[in-house]
């Protein structure tokens, strides 16, 4: 079954196209990556799909359904979480409430009941807490809850952006280079956080630099260059169209991705 | 690092400290309060007040004090904020103790004050303009500058007299500006005078001449009236000549000081204005009984201060010795008894005119206490003739 | 200790314990005033906290609320004879739907541009207010009718520190509660990133204008508070220079501290009473303490007392 | 036609007082990022120390080359013992900071001036040229020929002078000036002295025509301010534009619709102008990067 389609998206800026006439779809349950050289268009890409740009052109279906120009919090309902390049934590809070901020579709969010402090909201926050608690076990960050965000390492950090997008309990998980700044220990944990998350049913779309993160984890490989797509396919099929390793890896890359080859 | 901490503890140490001890006055004196707006959009009037009512309390302890007790003066700077002014009412009466109050600067502050020491039975004797101070009459609330309508008696009283019916008027929209402005609205009628363009500016604005070339091209305006305090007459005056406006411009008794004519320059000859004597005591006739009064005040004041005398520290002056001398009479410092004499005071011949006290008027001055003065060879001119 | 330090009940408890202790030591009147002004002024510093603490946006107009509260216990009773009681209410609800209104427009805006924009929202009530004196009494000001219980006229210092500091603690209460709920979240989250609290499925706008009501509500409830305790009101109440002091005390307290808005409304309205005595250098040293607390105590009083608190703690 | 051209040029020399403040709110928010609230003061500060040191007998341009001195010293010492020691703090608590200094400034200057209100005589005359009917002061001629010299002299001083050049650097980017070698301190501490310099000229420029006294600071900076967000913070143009637009909302306001309302007038026209242009008229407009 297909939970994502993206339709002839183009978006431009000013005179600069940064993504044009780009289609993709992607399989429920698959893990797609996306990759290119820097400028490429991934994050536009992402902005595009999670509803912080609206595409000059083309349409974004969601199961089905045209979610095109929705607003972000309104594709978060109907099941988009993602994470940024640039992280995006929540530093004012401490490390569990960033995870029940991913709770928030879930909760009662009336006004009056939440001042007056009424049991049920008591409740609530005890239950958002206890399922939040959950969450960071899964991501293995349970050790630190109630300490500020901020005091995290980059790579926990990263960790807890997933935690907090999984407390939505979506259908699509977009990663932006989800493993940027990690180092090889914290890059194999996170290959095998990704794929439980995919074993759990949920569809992932990320972007990555790591080649050898895309290319041990990825169902399908989209290659963009210049906001244009390049080749889509498997990581095999892609890792051995010659476009790509000529525009893309380049000389330097085409060796590189032959020692990953052999 | 404690910092915090220490600066909590000691906020609160010097709150109470500072405001139980009120200043350093001995038990024996008598102490006077004023709440005076020092600081603020009407420092200009606040502070020749606060000047005077230092300058004489200190004279009157050098030569004795009253009732053989020196005055202590409490002076507190609302900053031309009501709800401050209360507070440091509140303060005078409770903590300090004060046998009478002197001061309230502006009319807000003055009307937040009063129920404060009409309930404390303590007299209140306010230097802010406007009628509502003192009507209807609370027994304990005086105050000594002519009432703003009086302002614009006098000044249609004199437009009537040169038949000058149709006028435009400009006026601040601060406290002083609005109140009489729509004091002299509601008086128009009676003096046959017609108010044929009503125009407005902002207390520091510092150009009107949009505003004037408004009145300036409304045909048949014979006049034009420009009630306000501080910079702005100066501007509009100013205004008023660049555009070449030829007919009588009349300012109100907020300019009242020399400093207007020094602001405004040569664009000021031939204004008008309402005032006191006290700014032509020189000119008065030898047999004017407020000559010797308002020459000794203007001498006195411009010597320890350096400023040109103004009719608010006029004004502080009254207040002070209308006070000063019902306690002399009432022999005594019991705000009860200085309250019931502040109200017979007849034929006290102050700065801003001659008052006459009772229990239905807490002023006490007629339209004679306003001369009309014009502005002359860079100095003001008493007119004799229009009254 | 951080735990207990930051508990909604530690900020509670100690307020309560505050309020109930200080008559044990007040000697008079004039104490129990200055201590109701607190009260007064703190309970529009919470509400703007909510707004500008937990939710990160700015507002430099905010006295305009205030106003609105104040002028609609005066106007309403004075002009049309309307109860009092009635007119609080009034006065909240014009509050509440003038900040609805304008706050959609206005709160796209971000930074010094929602500072203007408040700015010049706040400047206009204020216009209004003492411009249209046939109903406000322009700059002069107006009387307020004083509130009546049971055919008690409510003004004594006394009475009106028991029932500001209730307001008070309720409105404590409410904030408290209001942080630690999925709106509270939802709120400190979009300060920290919008984009992030958006694609959390935070309706980013909706939340901006919820603070931004919440914190006009507040603000209206303490100016009618004041109006009705001072039987006196002027339109400076509602200007450019009150609102800039309900900003100070949030930022001098401790921006995103509730407990740190009620100590910056304490500091911000006993410092005139303590520097009274400077006379004419009362501003310098106001302007010195102010910025010499801001320099140091960066983070505002009571989040940069309770850090060193913490960190000496084992 | 005559009524056009007076409310043009009474916004104008008005507008020009405006950009002037407002461009000295540029200068420093570019180069530190804070909204000096202060800056109002410098204005109070050219004219009241101008007058001031005049009055003390010093010769007229004498004094005033001093007041401009004072306040860009006064400038320096706002950076180098609020700004720069308290780096780090939020963007709200520097604008706190700086209102400090603003009530702190002007309190030094109630003791140390007097409260009363002041002028300078204008520099070449009083006597209004007449132009189609409407009437222009020369010293209004003087405020915009010094308006248009201090723009175009902030232009070469930042495109063609190797120290303007850095302090622009600083401003566009700070991170990048520093590894470029820029004393990116030095820098800021420059542009508040020049901050200062342009508020004292502005304040001795309109002191013959607008009167001074120690409190005209506060509605300067709030103008300058409102100035500055209609033309989009940060952009020198844009402050200079937002100014002049600023000055003649006003005077057409008072002059066509209500003079009582006019302050109000221009706020309705700035909102509106956010409203549609959320950056100001020309700000910088650049796209989030997440």
């Amino acid at each position: 079954m297909t939970l994502l389609v993206a339709e002839t998206l183009g978006i431009h800026f000013g005179g600069v196209q940064a993504v044009d006439d780009v289609s993709f779809a992607v399989e429920t349950g698959r893990i797609f990556s996306i990759i290119g050289p820097n400028g490429a268009g991934k994050t536009t890409l992402f902005n595009l799909i999670s509803g912080i740009y609206r595409p000059n052109t083309g349409r974004i279906l969601l199961a089905g359904e045209d979610v095109t120009g929705l607003p972000p919090h309104r594709l978060a309902a109907k099941g988009i979480a993602r994470t940024f390049q640039n992280l995006q934590v929540f530093y004012g809070m401490t490390v569990i409430e960033n995870v029940m901020v991913g709770r928030h579709l879930r909760e009662e969010r009336r006004l009056v009941p939440a001042m007056l402090g009424l049991p049920s909201v008591t409740r609530q926050n005890r239950a958002t807490r206890k399922k939040a608690h959950e969450i960071l076990a899964f991501v293995g960050l349970d050790e630190r809850i109630d300490e500020p965000a901020g005091a995290l390492s980059y790579g926990d950090l990263r960790r807890l952006e997933i935690g907090r997008a999984l407390a939505l309990e979506p259908k699509l998980l977009l990663l932006d280079e989800p493993a940027a700044g990690c180092n090889p220990v914290e890059t194999a944990e996170l290959i095998g956080l990704v794929r439980n998350i995919a074993e759990q049913g949920v569809t992932i779309v990320l972007v990555e630099h790591d080649m050898r993160f895309v290319m041990q984890i990825s169902d399908r490989v989209l290659v963009l260059d210049g906001g244009r797509m390049l080749a889509e396919g498997s990581p095999e099929a892609v890792r051995q169209n010659p476009e790509v390793v000529a525009a893309y890896l380049g000389r330097h890359g085409a060796r590189e991705a032959g020692y990953a080859r052999g | 690092m404690k910092t915090p901490i220490r600066l909590v503890s000691l906020l609160a140490a010097a709150f109470v400290a500072v405001t139980a001890s009120g200043g350093h006055a001995v038990a024996q004196d008598i102490k006077i309060g004023t709440v005076l707006s020092a600081t603020g959009p009407a420092s200009f009037l606040g502070s020749p007040e606060e000047k005077t009512l230092r300058l004489y309390v200190d004279k009157i302890n050098a030569a004795g004090g009253v009732l053989g007790k020196k005055i202590a003066l409490v002076v507190y700077d609302d900053g031309a904020d009501p709800t401050k002014a209360r507070t440091f009412a509140t303060r005078l009466i409770e903590v300090d103790k004060v046998t009478a109050m002197v001061g309230g600067t502006t009319t807000g502050t003055s009307l937040a004050m009063a129920p404060i020491f009409e309930d404390a039975h303590i007299p209140f004797i306010s230097l802010a303009g406007a009628v509502e101070i003192i009507e209807p009459v609370r027994k304990y609330v005086f105050k000594t500058p002519q009432t703003d309508r009086m302002a614009c008696e006098k000044i249609f009283g004199d437009l009537k007299a040169r038949k000058l019916t149709k006028i435009g008027m400009i006026s601040g929209t601060d406290a002083f500006g609005k109140s009489m402005h729509d004091q002299c609205l509601k008086i128009a009628g009676k003096y046959g005078i017609s108010i044929l363009a009503d125009e407005s500016y902002g207390a520091q604005d510092s150009d009107m001449t949009p505003q004037l070339t408004n009145i300036k091209n409304k045909p048949g305006i014979q006049a034009v009236v420009n009630p306000g305090f501080g910079q702005g007459p100066a501007i509009v005056t100013r205004n008023y000549r660049q555009l070449g406006i030829t007919v009588p411009l009349y300012e109100s008794h907020g300019v009242a000081s020399k400093s207007y004519i020094k602001l405004a320059g040569p664009a000021a000859e031939g204004v008008r204005l309402p005032a006191d004597a006290l700014l032509v005591a020189e000119q008065l006739p030898k047999n004017d009984p407020q000559r010797a009064v308002d020459v000794a005040y203007k001498q006195t004041y411009e010597k320890a201060t350096g400023e040109p005398v103004s009719t608010f520290g006029g004004h502080a002056y009254d207040g002070l010795f209308i006070l000063v001398n019902a306690m002399k009479r009432a022999r005594s410092t019991d705000p009860a008894k200085v309250r019931d004499e502040i109200e017979k005071t007849k034929h006290f011949i102050g700065t801003d005119g001659i008052f006459n006290m009772s229990p239905t008027d807490h002023l006490g001055l007629n339209l004679a206490a306003f001369r009309m003065l014009e502005i002359r060879n860079g100095d003001w001119k008493l007119l004799q003739a229009a009254r | 200790m951080r735990a207990l330090l930051s508990s909604r009940w530690t900020t509670l408890g100690l307020l309560c314990l505050v309020i109930a202790a200080l008559p044990l030591v007040f000697p008079s009147g004039y104490y129990y005033r200055v201590a109701a002004l607190v009260w007064i002024s703190a309970i529009a510093a919470v509400g703007l906290n909510i707004f500008m603490g937990y939710a990160g946006q700015v507002s430099l107009g905010h006295a305009g609320f205030f106003g609105i509260g104040a002028y609609a216990v005066a106007i309403g009773p004075a002009r049309f004879g309307l109860n009092s009681w009635l007119c609080i209410f009034l006065g909240v609800f014009l509050s509440a739907a003038l900040a609805w209104l304008v706050g959609r427009p206005i709160l796209r805006l971000r930074g010094h541009y929602l500072a203007i924009a408040t700015l010049g929202l706040g400047f206009l009530i204020a216009l209004v207010l003492a411009n249209e004196a046939r109903w406000t009494g322009g700059p002069d000001g107006t009387a307020v009718p004083r509130l009546t219980i049971a055919g008690a006229r409510l003004m004594e210092p006394v009475t009106w520190y028991w029932i500001s500091g209730g307001l008070l603690t309720l409105g404590t209460a409410l904030a408290l509660n209001l942080e630690n709920s999925a709106v509270g979240r939802a709120l400190r989250a979009l300060h920290d990133s919008e984009i992030a609290a958006a694609l959390a499925g935070i309706d980013v706008a909706r939340h901006k204008l919820r603070a931004f009501v919440i914190a006009a509500v507040y603000a209206s409830l303490a100016g009618s508070a004041l109006a009705l305790f001072d039987g006196f009101i002027t339109p400076d109440a509602a200007g450019f220079l009150r609102s800039i002091e309900l900003v100070a005390m949030v930022v001098v307290g401790g921006i995103g501290s509730t407990a740190g808005s009620i100590v910056g409304a304490g500091l911000l309205v006993t410092l005139p009473q303590i520097l009274a005595v400077f006379v004419e250098y009362e501003q310098i040293a106001l302007g010195l303490i102010i910025m010499v607390v801001m320099i140091f105590l960066r983070r505002g009083i009571v989040p940069s007392a309770r850090r060193l608190i913490v960190r000496r703690a084992p | 036609m005559a009524e056009v051209l007076q409310f043009c040029f009474s916004g104008l020399t008005v507008g020009a007082v405006y950009a002037l403040v407002a461009l000295g709110f540029t200068i420093i928010y570019n180069a530190s990022d804070v909204v000096n609230f202060a800056q109002g003061e410098f204005v109070m500060l050219g004219g009241m120390v101008t007058v001031a040191l005049a009055a003390a007998g010093m010769p007229l341009p004498v004094a005033a080359v001093a007041a401009v001195g004072v306040a860009a010293v006064v400038g320096v010492a706002l950076h180098r013992l609020a700004i720069e020691p308290a780096r780090g703090a939020s963007p709200v608590g520097l604008i706190i900071i700086t209102i400090g200094a603003s009530i702190f400034i002007r309190g030094i200057a109630q003791v140390v001036f007097d409260k009363q209100f002041h002028k300078l005589p204008a520099f070449s005359g009083d006597t209004p040229f007449a132009v189609l009917g409407a009437t222009i002061l020369p010293q209004s001629l003087w405020v915009l020929g010094g308006t248009a010299a201090i723009v175009v002299g902030l232009h070469v001083f930042f495109e063609r002078t190797l120290i303007g050049k850095a302090v622009a650097a600083t401003a566009a980017n700070r991170l990048a000036a520093r590894l470029a070698g820029i004393n990116t301190t030095s820098m800021m501490t420059l542009s508040f002295a020049l901050a200062g310099a342009i508020g004292a000229v502005a304040g001795i420029l309109v002191t013959p025509i607008t009167l001074t006294s120690y409190n005209v600071g506060t509605l300067l900076a709030l103008k300058g301010f409102a100035a500055g967000m209609l033309g989009g913070i940060g952009n020198p143009l844009g402050a200079v534009l937002g100014g002049l637009m600023l000055g003649l909302i006003e005077a057409f306001g008072a002059g066509y619709l209500s003079s009582a309302y006019k302050d109000g007038i221009a706020f309705v026209v700035i909102l509106v102008v956010l409203f549609a242009f959320p950056r100001g008229l020309i700000g910088k407009r650049s796209a989030e990067r997440v």
